[in-house]
């Protein structure tokens, strides 16, 4: 486990590094932050907590110079400081980990890694810029490929390229904006090490996340945030999650316990709806990305994916949803073999999809809410009729999925990019488990929704899966599939591991399966 | 029709339609000439009106009409705009118009050119003793019957002199392109030509004639300066006198529409000999353009076409109207009739 | 053998205004700034060069003034496009008439003048005598070697080889990565537009104190187009942009060369030349080679104004 | 930080703000072009006037004025439409002559009688049209290839081509440079005017609808703003670029028909006036709108139009151009300026 590093103390009198006071941050028809007061001390983690839009991002968009406050002060070690860039911002010694990741795609990770970092070397050839993330990788014990392009990436790959880069620039107050929603256990462990070990040099990090225990693992403070303003800032000795997560929501949350299944839930066929034959895929390098899947998921039944991200997930969802055609082997629905990768089709014969990245597959984020929300529906009545489209039947659907989802949406004729990205979450997610009759295919449909909202995403998931539906389930939480899945299979590099069943499961086990290794040799081995 | 009623000079207001900039040193800046020509024979006019850059398209219409709109009595149009011109006369009668390189002749409108065919023949007998490869290069916007009678009188001149001269054209495709016209030059003395002639507006092909050593032969008006060694001569046109007449027969109550086809030495000439060229050539060219003068014409059969078919029997006389319509090549031209 | 001599001579002469040109806008569009003023740009420095050279009698001279004036209405462009964030397509096309109608004004009063000095080719010793390429590419002036060599190496060794080079792909790919990363966005688009209008005005001076030595009104003739559609060819790289330069001038010379030697396709055909040559050069690799697409890709964030509070 | 007033941008201007940010442009790049008039010696007074009587005080301007209008719109329609799928046609101009073309190609040269002339001469139009975007078309939606290069390089094209046959094999006997007068001709409802104009109107609006209320229209949105979702909902996008962009080419090939059938009666180069260009800023001018397409290029017209006018009052085509530049300048500043709004202070 972590090793124990001793605590950084500050001397009595030390300033704070980081002091918001009174920060307020308007967008058009929202107030994002309103009196806001963050005291963050040197060799602190500061957790920040928030339901979905509570403004989290905004107000460290704030601290690092993205976005200019309309009203507020900062002080950055005791000094009045106005941040009106992020230049200034680094200089300053602030870094943060975006949620939504400032990667540039065409870059390999290499190129990203030292984008606009004073020590690049001021001859930036390509073999000398991945030598050095090479050795960063290493320091910092996060595994990428320098010389891979950024939109050949996961995004759990992505995320550890974002992490890199702001660790290997050495600020003295690092921002990570749930840094940890797509690592493996293993590598939160990793980091949290490493932050702990940063905090102690009398740094300070500020870190967000809906993973409350985690939050009460790592921090020292808790500030909470709810609609835009402050709630409270707590020792984290003192909570709770159950306590944080009523902060968070002003309610009380009754976790359930999403296994057990009521009485006279839809029966498991034995018919699988949805069955893989030796798949195989073409990855987007022209490298396999999917060898010889196997697979099938019976309706009534969970069938979760384990795998460190980038290890085939996206290429899976999209097999499964008809986005992605297959290079070799079968597709079976209801088990008749489907010739064509067809999205629409599929999604007609009741197969719904979470993508991985909603906001970029999943949403066309300049267009409007309602458009948006009726992208899966536009075909059909009351949408569309003989060819015409009813902006006004659109319409109404839209706001029947924004109030499933409980989203409150001031305009549905806004862009939908302007949503924070939980309540984009919500939608996508309302949106396809409508149309998911036979199969909902959901790809790490937790990330980034607060603890209110996960719980009820998941309770939907299985109620969708007590009317009968099936459900492929990726995620890298471990917890989340144990807790949720009947079966649980394993992906590495493209290739399934071996499919467990979720009644003994062994977590060391699974870990080895994610590490590469095959179910059939683990048993040997024992 | 019954002819125009004549217009106080206080109360007449006379307009020009240029196709190209006044600045050009060609074609339009000879025509502004004119234009200065009539302020200064009236200088009581009401209005002179003067728009250049006017296009072959739908806003040549628009500009005729904002004539007429302005009370315009009489209007040159100083490149044939047919249609685009004709649409206005027709719903104005009361204007006197008057169409450049035109082929209409109605109530309130006539057509006016000039004879450039002569000149360009005085210009082909230089060509003709000064070429040493009896190869003439000629830079072409367009193949339209300007540049047939052009090319044609042009080489008849030069065959006149040396019978085994020929004349490689390079159409640019453009009426203005100094870029295209200075690389069409190049491509010709690459290929052999040593005398450089066409219709252009502008000076880029004498430029590249005077880098590489060869004659040029110009239009429109004297621009030696940008090519001193090179310059042979130009085609010289002036309008001045014929604007300034129309004008005054217009403000007289004498107009009417004709067909007006400005002679040699009446409207277009050659220029002076270029410093380079021999005195016995200019001689020799000259005394050709005295016969012309004289009444001889050197477009008399027999001509044959490009394809080698006779078009024209011995004996026989182009007219000045069949020179203005030439649309066919003569024996000895290629790269028109591709 | 004098014919192809001549071809590539004048090859080298014309296609050094697109090169010219084109690498100017691969400098604004890899900020992700779409310059559509270039055409007016080059008839601006066009008639900078002319009218400096009148007073100076310095081709080089002429060719500085012209980057200066292209410089500044440049900044006149980038202050509408990159402060003020107003449409990139909008106020190119406006920056073209204004450049044409300046030009046309201002050029009013040298039109029928020569230009009073030029760049004159300068033979080089011993290379000049070597057999077709000599003529055509070691007699040149030597502002065609700044043009073909010195800026494009240049500009690519920065572009691709060094931090700052690295910094500003990022701002044309992802202004928003790139800003939070501390890039200065808005300096670097400013400054990259700056210098990219620049080097067109600096081609418009090439034209008229090297090619056509002279200005009249419409000299550039939409040469400006087609330096804009190059840089695309070019998959905005700035040696690919010089060189596509030089293709377009050697296969327009191709259709004069035709003409001239009297092949048998009509003349409006061999003007098309260049212009399907190019279509024909762009679509066919791209279809035999799929890695084609990604070389080929515009900057991420072309065209697209950079807002710090819009997500 | 501030006052009880802040300045926020907003993702859409308000239409009266974006109204008055337009005139406010205008009126600047006037004021700006009369002050330096008035420095050169010119009455700026009078020549607005001047502009202002003779684009809409008499039949001969309005005709003017209406028949400007009608090309634009077709060539706006075209670039507009494409960018509805994200696609940038640059090419209207070689569209709209390719339209020209093929109309004027069945008007010459297939007798029959003049309504059922015209009815072939407008499906020429616009199957001339299309297939000049044809193979931009295809290199996009089957090899990516950016489609703003190639509709480019098409223009250029179509150009020569037209010179071709007008100066060459089409050129009717006696003409410089053009055909003979095409028989068939739209008929003229005020003065010169033809129904072309109400036509493109027409178009403009039926358009608009049509996108907005039929599941295509919706696909088309989809795919063009993010090709990705596109994939994700399954919807053929790539034929919907196809069909969008050969529509778009068909649009300006039927503007190209309009002017020969309408207003010009003769194929001849030069012909489109650049109203493809033109197009491209009516397009951008209406900000995606089709609908907005008919003001914008109203807008445009009239600017085009007063610079003819000026010109029979002295001023040169370059001041011209330069004031037009300076307009569209403006009005691109004004446009952006109009997305910020004065916010007052939830709490002041
Ligand atoms: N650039 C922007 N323009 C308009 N509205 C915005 C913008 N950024 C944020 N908002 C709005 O401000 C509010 C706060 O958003 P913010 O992203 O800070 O939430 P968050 O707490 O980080 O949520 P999440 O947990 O979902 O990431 C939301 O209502 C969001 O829609
Ligand atoms: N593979 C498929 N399986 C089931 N239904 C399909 C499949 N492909 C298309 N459909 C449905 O059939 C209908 C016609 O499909 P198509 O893609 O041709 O759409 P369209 O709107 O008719 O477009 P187009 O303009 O291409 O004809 C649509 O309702 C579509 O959802
Ligand atoms: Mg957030
Ligand atoms: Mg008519």
């Amino acid at each position: 486990m972590m090793s124990p590093i001793p605590r950084f103390m500050p001397l009595p009198g030390t300033p704070p590094l980081v002091e918001m006071k009174g920060i307020a941050k308007y967008f058009p028809g929202v107030v994002a932050n309103e009196d806001v007061d963050l005291t963050v001390m040197p060799g602190e983690i500061h957790a920040l907590l928030g339901e979905n839009g509570a403004g989290k991002s905004t107000l460290m968009n704030i601290l690092t110079g993205i976005y200019q406050p309309d009203k507020g002060e900062m002080l950055i070690d005791g000094y009045a400081k106005s941040l009106a860039s992020p230049l200034q911002a680094i200089a300053a010694g602030i870094g943060m980990v975006h949620q939504h990741f400032k990667l540039v795609q065409a870059f390999t990770v290499a190129e990203n890694i030292h984008l606009g970092w004073a020590e690049t070397p001021i001859g930036a050839s390509a073999p000398v810029l991945e030598a050095r993330t090479e050795v960063l990788a290493r320091r910092f014990n996060l595994e990428t490929r320098p010389s891979a392009r950024v939109s050949e990436l996961s995004t759990g790959e992505q995320q550890r390229v974002e992490i890199l880069k702001v660790l290997a620039r050495k600020a003295r107050i690092l921002i990570l904006d749930e840094p940890t929603a797509v690592l493996t256990p293993a590598e939160a462990r990793a980091l949290f090490a490493a932050l702990r070990a940063f905090v102690a040099e009398g740094h300070a990090v500020i870190f967000i996340s809906h993973k409350l225990e985690e939050v009460l693992e790592i921090s020292d403070r808790i500030t909470v945030l709810r609609g835009g303003r402050k709630v409270a800032t707590q020792d984290a000795a003192d909570c709770t999650v159950k306590g944080l997560a009523r902060m968070m929501v002003g309610r009380d949350i009754v976790l359930a316990d999403m296994r057990a299944r009521p009485q006279g839930a839809g029966p498991l066929a034995a018919m699988p709806v949805l069955a893989l034959d030796k798949a195989s895929t073409d990855g987007s390098g022209g490298a396999v990305a999917l060898k010889d899947v196997t697979l099938a998921v019976r309706p009534g039944e969970i069938l979760g994916i384990a795998g460190v991200a980038g290890n085939g997930q996206r290429e899976l969802s999209q097999v499964l949803t008809g986005m992605r055609p297959l290079s070799g082997g079968q597709l079976l629905i209801d088990g008749q073999a489907v010739a064509k990768a067809d999205a629409r089709a599929f999604a007609k014969a009741g197969i719904g999809h979470i993508p991985e990245d909603r906001l970029k597959s999943g949403l066309a984020p300049a267009l409007s809410v309602a458009a948006n929300a009726v992208l899966r529906e536009y075909d059909k009545p009351p949408v569309s009729a003989r060819g015409m489209f009813s902006p006004r039947a659109a319409l109404a659907l839209a706001r029947s999925i924004a109030e499933a989802a409980a989203v409150a949406i001031p305009d549905f004729a806004m862009p939908v990019r302007n949503l924070s990205g939980g309540n984009q979450q919500r939608l996508v997610a309302r949106r396809e488990m409508r149309i998911a009759s036979r199969l909902l295919v959901a790809a790490y449909p937790s990330r980034g929704l607060d603890v209110g909202a996960i719980n009820t995403m998941l309770r939907y998931i299985v109620e969708l899966r007590d009317a009968g539906a099936a459900i492929i389930l990726i995620s890298e939480e471990l917890e989340e599939l144990l807790n949720l899945s009947d079966r649980i299979a394993v992906l590495h590099e493209g290739e399934v591991m071996g499919v467990l069943d979720n009644d003994h499961i062994d977590i060391e086990r699974i870990g080895l399966m994610m590490g590469g290794q095959r179910q059939a040799d683990i048993k040997a081995a024992v | 029709a019954a002819p125009l009623a004549p217009v106080k000079e206080e109360e007449a207001v006379v307009a020009f339609s240029h196709v190209g900039p006044i600045s050009d040193e060609g074609w339009t800046w000879a025509h502004h000439q004119g234009v200065l020509a009539v302020q200064e024979a009236y200088p009581k006019l009401k209005k002179v009106l003067e728009v250049e850059n006017v296009p072959y398209s739908a806003d040549a219409t628009r500009t005729f009409r904002q004539f007429v709109s302005e009370g315009a009595s009489v209007v040159f149009d100083t490149s044939s705009k047919g249609d685009f011109l004709y649409e206005v006369v027709k719903r104005s009668p009361e204007v006197a118009f008057l169409e450049c390189d035109g082929h209409t002749v109605e109530g309130n409108l006539g057509w006016y050119y000039i004879a450039h065919w002569y000149p360009t023949y005085v210009l082909g007998v230089a060509a003709g003793h000064l070429s040493k490869s009896g190869r003439l290069g000629y830079v072409a916007s367009f193949p339209v019957p300007s540049v047939f009678c052009s090319t044609n009188a042009f080489l008849m001149g030069a065959r006149s002199v040396n019978p085994k001269a020929t004349l490689q054209t390079i159409v640019i495709n453009s009426w203005f392109d100094p870029q295209a016209a200075a690389q069409a030059g190049t491509a010709l003395i690459d290929n052999g030509c040593d005398f450089l002639f066409g219709i252009m507006d502008e000076a880029a092909y004498l430029q590249v004639a005077e880098k590489r050593g060869v004659w040029a032969a110009m239009w429109n008006t004297d621009i030696r300066r940008y090519g001193p060694s090179a310059y042979v001569s130009s085609i010289i046109i002036d309008f001045r006198k014929f604007y300034v007449d129309q004008v005054g027969k217009r403000l007289a109550g004498t107009w009417a529409p004709g067909e007006f086809i400005l002679p040699l030495g009446g409207g277009v000439d050659r220029d002076a000999w270029g410093e380079k060229v021999p005195k016995e050539v200019a001689a020799a060219a000259d005394a050709v353009r005295d016969k012309i003068l004289g009444g001889w014409s050197p477009f008399a059969g027999e001509i044959k076409d490009a394809s080698g078919a006779v078009r024209l029997a011995a004996g026989q006389t182009m007219s000045e109207k069949d020179l203005y319509d030439w649309d066919w090549s003569i024996e000895g031209i290629s790269g028109l009739n591709a | 053998m004098d014919l192809l001599t001549g071809l590539l001579t004048t090859a080298v002469l014309a296609g050094g205004v697109l090169a010219l040109a084109a690498l100017g806008e691969v400098l604004a569009e890899r900020v992700g700034v779409v310059n559509l003023g270039v055409e007016g740009l080059m008839a601006l420095g066009a008639i900078t060069g002319i009218a400096t050279v009148a007073a100076v009698p310095s081709p080089w001279l002429g060719f500085l003034a012209a980057l200066g004036v292209g410089a500044l209405f440049g900044m006149v462009f980038a202050a509408a496009t990159v402060l003020i964030k107003a449409n990139q397509v909008l106020c190119g096309l406006a920056l073209t008439l204004i450049g044409n109608g300046l030009s046309a004004t201002i050029g009013r009063a040298y039109s029928g003048m020569p230009a009073r000095a030029t760049f004159e080719g300068v033979a080089i010793p011993l290379l000049s005598e070597i057999p077709v390429i000599g003529r055509a590419i070691f007699s040149q002036n030597l502002l065609v070697y700044l043009i073909y060599v010195i800026l494009p190496v240049a500009v690519s060794i920065v572009m691709f080889r060094t931090r700052h080079g690295l910094n500003l792909r990022a701002v044309g790919e992802n202004p928003a990565a790139a800003d939070a990363a501390g890039i200065p966005v808005t300096l670097m688009r400013f400054a990259y537009v700056t210098a990219g209008s620049a080097l067109a005005a600096g081609a418009g001076a090439y034209l008229t104190l090297a090619f056509v030595p002279g200005w009249s009104e419409g000299v550039v003739a939409g040469r400006g187009w087609i330096a804009v559609a190059l840089v695309i060819f070019a998959g905005y790289r700035p040696l690919a942009a010089v060189l596509s330069g030089l293709l377009f001038g050697f296969i327009t010379a191709l259709g004069f060369v035709g003409q001239a030697r009297g092949w048998p396709v009509a003349p409006a055909f061999l003007s098309m030349l260049p212009y399907l040559g190019t279509m024909g050069f762009i679509i066919v690799p791209v279809i035999a080679w799929q890695r084609m697409r990604r070389i080929m890709a515009a900057p991420a964030a072309l065209g697209l104004p950079y807002y710090r509070d819009v997500r | 930080m501030m006052g009880p007033y802040r300045l926020q941008r907003f993702p859409s201007a308000a239409p009266g703000i974006a109204l008055l940010a337009r005139l406010g442009a205008i009126v600047l790049a006037l004021l700006i072009s009369a002050l330096v008039l008035a420095l050169t010696g010119a009455k700026p007074g009078a020549l607005a006037l001047q502009v202002v009587t003779a684009s809409f005080g008499s039949q001969f301007g309005l005709e003017d004025l209406g028949l400007l209008v009608t090309p634009l719109i077709f060539t706006g329609l075209s670039v507009a439409l494409a960018l509805k799928i994200g696609a940038w046609n640059i090419g209207a101009e070689g569209q709209f002559y390719a339209g020209a073309f093929a109309a004027s190609a069945v008007g010459l040269f297939l007798p029959v009688a003049e309504p059922l002339s015209l009815f072939l001469m407008l499906l020429a139009g616009l199957v001339g049209g299309a297939l000049w975007i044809l193979i931009p078309t295809l290199a996009r939606a089957y090899a990516e290839v950016n489609e703003l290069i190639t509709t480019l390089l098409m223009n250029f094209v179509a150009v020569l081509g037209v010179y071709y046959v007008s100066t060459g094999p089409w050129r009717a006997k006696g003409a410089n440079s053009t055909t003979a007068r095409i028989p068939a001709e739209i008929p003229e409802f005020f003065g010169s005017l033809h129904w072309g104009l109400p036509a493109a109107v027409l178009l403009a609006l039926l358009l608009a609808l049509a996108l907005a209320r039929s599941r295509f229209g919706y696909e088309v949105r989809l795919a063009g703003s993010n090709p990705q979702a596109a994939l994700y909902a399954g919807l053929p996008a790539r034929r919907r670029l196809i069909a969008v962009m050969l529509a778009a080419g068909a649009l300006a090939g039927l503007g190209g028909m309009v002017e020969v059938a309408g207003t010009v009666h003769r194929l001849q180069g030069g012909l489109s006036n650049s109203y493809g260009y033109l197009g491209i800023m009516v397009a951008v001018l209406a900000r995606g709108s089709l609908v907005g397409v008919v003001f914008s290029a109203a807008l445009m017209a009239f600017i085009l139009n007063a610079g003819i006018i000026l010109q029979t009052q002295g001023l040169t085509t370059s001041t011209v151009l330069a004031v037009t530049g300076l307009i569209l300048f403006l009005t691109a500043i004004g446009d952006e300026l109009a997305h910020y709004r004065l916010v007052r202070d939830a709490r002041a």
